[in-house]
């Protein structure tokens, strides 16, 4: 429980961080722990398949796609350019606000819908009694799988898997179309 | 107390929230390309969050059935944690790599056309050039 | 082989898409052609899917074989069924025509990747039309959207990789704001198949965790099909995007994505909900007369061809709202209506533009003087698309108007019909400058006339054909004004 | 430079035994966590690690860009086909139960699930070998 809540601190703090570096290289570090805390947070959860899968992706190949990125391009946030007179400089000044606006709204939204959400671990809640014991009870006799999990990816959802795997393979068309220079 | 209750029994949806908003201002403020997919990518964690801290039930088990060493195969000997929201999890967090890939692969492609990284300076390149 | 129909036309594209990267591999030619006869045969299947949910009522199907509300289910009905046929006909059209279009516009060591990325997209689409569950309808999504944001940067353009960056930036948002929405509907109802969804949310009806989630939808769907004034990304994408893909992404990928935005609206959360409990309906009679106005004043401004279409497809994207709003019969036909006609038009305006850029390089309308003498054939296509935009009778732009205003009328909103008499007068005034530079200027130079006229018969056909559905769904109006009509009740019906 | 040592002859060691488990964690879906997905990422990543070890060249070397764009697709195209084996079959698109020649039901099962991780397996490490690869690549070198 005080580990939980020490994790996702850690997670915040992260977070902030990366975002608030100057440097990206530092930010796409602090980017990979964040992933990974979120990885030890999941695994807490008892979500082990998605903690693993964090893990491997988010700490790994996408740090490592970040860096090569990197490579290929600057390693310093620039300094912004010079801002035109503005003609209005009050107006000017309000524009610079509207990202933290946008931002302060969805987070109202957000707060607004779970108000009426239920508890956090409450076992009782309706996302845990409809479709998810079907699963829990039927998956082993009609797949023959023990890992829940797999059951559903594979076999009940088998098909948004299909989904996942054509969208990751248009992800490495896209990128081969985007950036491929000798074509032979 | 109400108060304290909403508090203390949501806190981990109060934790993802704040956290889709710091990738959000991220992605949306950040002039730096580079600096969005990474907001991006802690904007799209927390929603992942979410998703993850609604499949939690206190005293579950991980969703994977217990097995031959208690002797039985049946599920009704544990409760186990909603599998569900993990699997759609699983497709998500694909997703995500998929688009990082591919807007990493934009900014190369844009450093390589106007030399800089910074969107403003980008967009003032665009007018100029109109 | 009949009763697989529903997964089969999602599938055969998908199929293409890997048949034709492997013959790359081999270093054969083959793509145009795969891409041709898989959107070619996603076209079939969907047309023999719609006369059979007409004949006999809609089709599900279980996929693994297992039943809703656990698997995953693929849902034919008369609104599907009829998005299915537009989405697949628009996309065998463009296929058609990238044949030639591609090699010149976009080089041939990649022409291999576009048609594979072009089958993806299409997948994706279809895959989101079909769906009966809604977090598949999220994976598909992504598909399609990865794959738009690709095909916006193939082009020669420099401006276009920026302009797909922000796409993608502002595609995601909307894409991670319907995940939240999943997520919310999920935590309260333990289901993610739309029609279980139907069924378990009317005691939620007052929920906030309900209300967040419909906020979510149409939000981030709005960003996906550029809702004033979530738009800004579009004009970009659209106008510097190759005329192909410009034409593909306003003609299906705005559709389909209106579409979803529609299935969440009518089919989950059902007319009672968004009519009587969220002020979705009054929202949209805002937004819509400022969109339809405003983009056409905007059309207006510009001289560069791309960039007056696509601020014209920011207005009939405003039309289609109105009619959602309205919510009557007659607005709703209007608006599925113009869902077709648009996607007829504004792909045929796009595929001219493109034509006549791939024939002289020119974007600007006042250097397109005389093209009615040097490209008539693509001048009178153009008109006749120019005419229906305006909402001329005999063309298909008409019909659709008409019932709008017919439905604005039965709301008892009558003052929405200047609205529309007024962003009609507008768009004739910005087709007309290019009619009259078209028809009534001397070409700069006669001598390259009968050069001009060479455009390839692959790329004229499908424009052509197009040209004639325009004209021939204007007079002959009542077939698809029938199944527009028995889908809006369908939808309207579901309470 | 004797840092380089250490990590290259790490490295060489490590790599087999990083591809040995992710087969492991590919077939061993079903009855812990992993799968498809995450044997794939490994096996990528092990491609990746040693590219990043010896230098993209030698990565290329290792794993040529014609057998990663022959996979890339392949992976798909088996998780399709056996959606469409089970058509043949009788059965609905990736009703593993009916799958063709095999009697017992959960039998085609399990064999529909390992197939399918299988295909996964093969899209997403050749897919992870790819971005890394046109990713870090320079048009020059």
């Amino acid at each position: 429980m005080i580990i939980d809540f020490v994790l996702l601190l850690l997670v915040v703090v992260c977070g902030l961080a990366a975002v608030l570096y100057k440097n990206i290289l530092n930010s796409i570090m602090i980017l990979g722990a964040y992933s990974l805390l979120m990885a030890i947070l999941w695994t807490r959860y008892n979500s082990v398949d998605v903690a693993f899968t964090e893990a491997a992706v988010g700490a790994g190949i996408t740090t490592v796609l970040l860096l090569a990125a990197l490579s290929r391009t600057l390693v310093e946030e620039e300094e912004p350019a010079a801002p035109k007179k503005a003609l209005f400089p009050v107006i000017a000044s309000i524009s610079r606000l509207i990202p933290l606006g946008v931002v302060l709204l969805t987070g109202a939204v957000l707060v607004y819908g779970t108000l009426d959400m239920p508890n956090f671990g409450d076992p009782s809640a309706p996302a845990n009694l409809h479709v998810a014991p079907y699963y829990i009870e039927k998956s082993h006799p009609e797949t023959g799988v023990i890992n829940f999990v797999t059951a559903i990816l594979a076999s009940y959802r088998g098909y948004d898997t299909l989904g996942e795997v054509t969208v990751i393979f248009t992800a490495g068309i896209c990128v081969i179309i985007l950036l491929r220079r000798r074509w032979s | 107390m109400e108060a304290m209750d909403i508090i203390a029994g949501k806190y981990n949806y109060w934790i993802y929230i704040t956290l889709m908003m710091i990738g959000f201002y991220a992605v949306i403020a950040k002039g730096n390309l580079i600096k969005k997919v990474i907001g991006l990518n802690i904007f799209q964690t927390a929603v992942f969050l979410f998703y993850i801290s609604l499949a939690v039930r206190t005293g579950s088990t991980a969703p994977i059935l217990l097995q031959r060493a208690h002797g039985a195969l049946t599920p009704e000997t544990a409760v186990y944690t909603n599998p569900l929201p993990h699997v759609l999890i699983l497709t998500a967090i694909v997703v995500g790599v998929s688009v990082t890939a591919v807007a990493l692969a934009l900014a190369i492609r844009i450093y390589q056309a106007y030399g800089t990284l910074d969107e403003y300076k980008i967009a003032k390149m665009e007018q100029d050039a109109e | 082989m009949t009763s697989h129909f529903p997964i089969l036309v999602v599938i055969i594209p998908l199929f293409g898409a890997l048949l034709t990267f492997f013959s790359g591999l081999t270093r054969r030619k083959w793509a145009w052609q795969i891409t041709t006869l898989a959107t070619f045969l996603s076209f079939a299947i969907s047309l023999e899917l719609l006369f059979s949910v007409h004949a006999t009522g809609g089709i599900s199907y279980h996929l693994g074989g297992w039943a809703p509300p656990w698997g995953i289910e693929y849902v034919v009905d008369l609104f599907s069924g009829y998005v299915l046929v537009v989405i697949s006909f628009i996309s065998l059209m463009i296929a058609i025509f990238s044949g030639e279009y591609v090699k010149k516009q976009i080089g041939p060591e990649r022409e291999t990747n576009f048609f594979v990325i072009y089958l993806l997209l299409i997948t994706g689409l279809l895959g989101m039309i079909v769906t009966g569950d809604i977090f598949n309808l999220y994976v598909f999504l992504e598909i399609a959207s990865l794959a738009g944001y690709a095909l916006v940067a193939v082009g020669k353009k420099k401006g276009a990789i920026v302009a797909s960056y922000n796409y993608l930036i502002l595609g995601t948002i909307g894409a991670v704001f319907v995940l939240l929405g999943i997520g919310h509907l999920y935590m309260v109802t333990g289901t993610l198949n739309m029609a279980d969804l139907r069924e378990r949310l009317p005691d939620l009806y007052h929920s906030r965790v309900v209300l967040t989630a419909f906020v979510f939808f149409v939000i981030g769907f709005g960003l996906k099909f550029a809702l004033f004034p979530l738009h800004t990304w579009l004009l970009s994408a659209h106008s510097l995007a190759p005329s192909a893909v410009s034409a593909i992404l306003a003609a299906a990928v705005l559709k389909v994505n209106l579409y979803a935005l529609m299935r969440v609206m009518f089919t989950v959360f059902t007319p009672a909900f968004i009519y009587e409990a969220v002020p979705i309906a009054e929202i949209f009679f805002v937004i819509a007369p400022i969109a339809i106005v405003v983009s056409s004043v905007m059309a207006l401004a510009q001289t560069n061809i791309k960039r007056m279409l696509a601020y014209s497809s920011i207005g009939q994207i405003g039309y289609i709202v109105l009619g959602i709003a309205l919510a009557n019969e007659t607005a709703l036909t209007g608006s599925l209506l113009h869902m077709l006609n648009h996607a007829l038009m504004k792909g045929g305006l796009f595929l001219i533009a493109g034509v006549i850029i791939y024939q002289t390089g020119r974007y600007h309308i006042t250097d397109w003087k005389g093209l009615g003498k040097t490209m008539p054939l693509t001048m009178i296509t153009f008109t006749i698309c120019g005419l229906s935009m305006i909402g001329v009778p005999l063309t298909v732009g008409f019909v659709s108007k008409w019932y709008l205003a017919m439905g604005a009328l039965e709301a008892g909103r009558w003052y929405f019909i200047p609205v529309i008499l007024v962003s009609s007068l507008l768009t004739a005034m910005y087709f007309w400058r290019i009619i009259e530079w078209g028809y009534f200027h001397e070409p700069d130079d006669p001598a390259d006339a009968a050069d001009r006229c060479a455009v390839p018969w692959g790329m004229m056909s499908p424009i052509m054909l197009i040209a004639f559905l325009i004209v021939f769904f204007g007079v002959f109006a009542s077939i698809p004004q029938e199944l527009a009509h028995k889908a809006a009740v369908m939808l309207l019906g579901v309470r | 430079m004797t840092e380089q040592v250490i990590i290259r002859t790490v490295s060489r060691l490590m790599i087999p035994f990083i591809q040995l488990f992710a087969l492991y964690v590919i077939a061993h879906g079903e009855l812990g966590p992993g799968g498809g997905f995450q044997g794939g990422v490994i096996l990528g990543a092990s491609f990746v690690l040693h590219a990043l070890v010896f230098g993209i060249k030698a990565g290329r070397e290792r794993i040529s860009r014609r057998v990663s764009d022959f996979f890339s697709p392949a992976g798909v195209f088996i998780y399709a086909a056996i959606g469409l084996l089970c058509l043949l079959g009788g059965g609905l698109y990736l009703e593993y139960d009916r799958l063709p020649l095999i009697d017992n039901e959960i039998t085609a099962s399990q064999l529909g699930i390992y197939g399918i991780e299988i295909g996964v397996g093969i899209t997403v490490a050749a897919i992870m070998v790819t971005l890394f690869f046109e990713t870090a690549e320079r048009g020059d070198d």
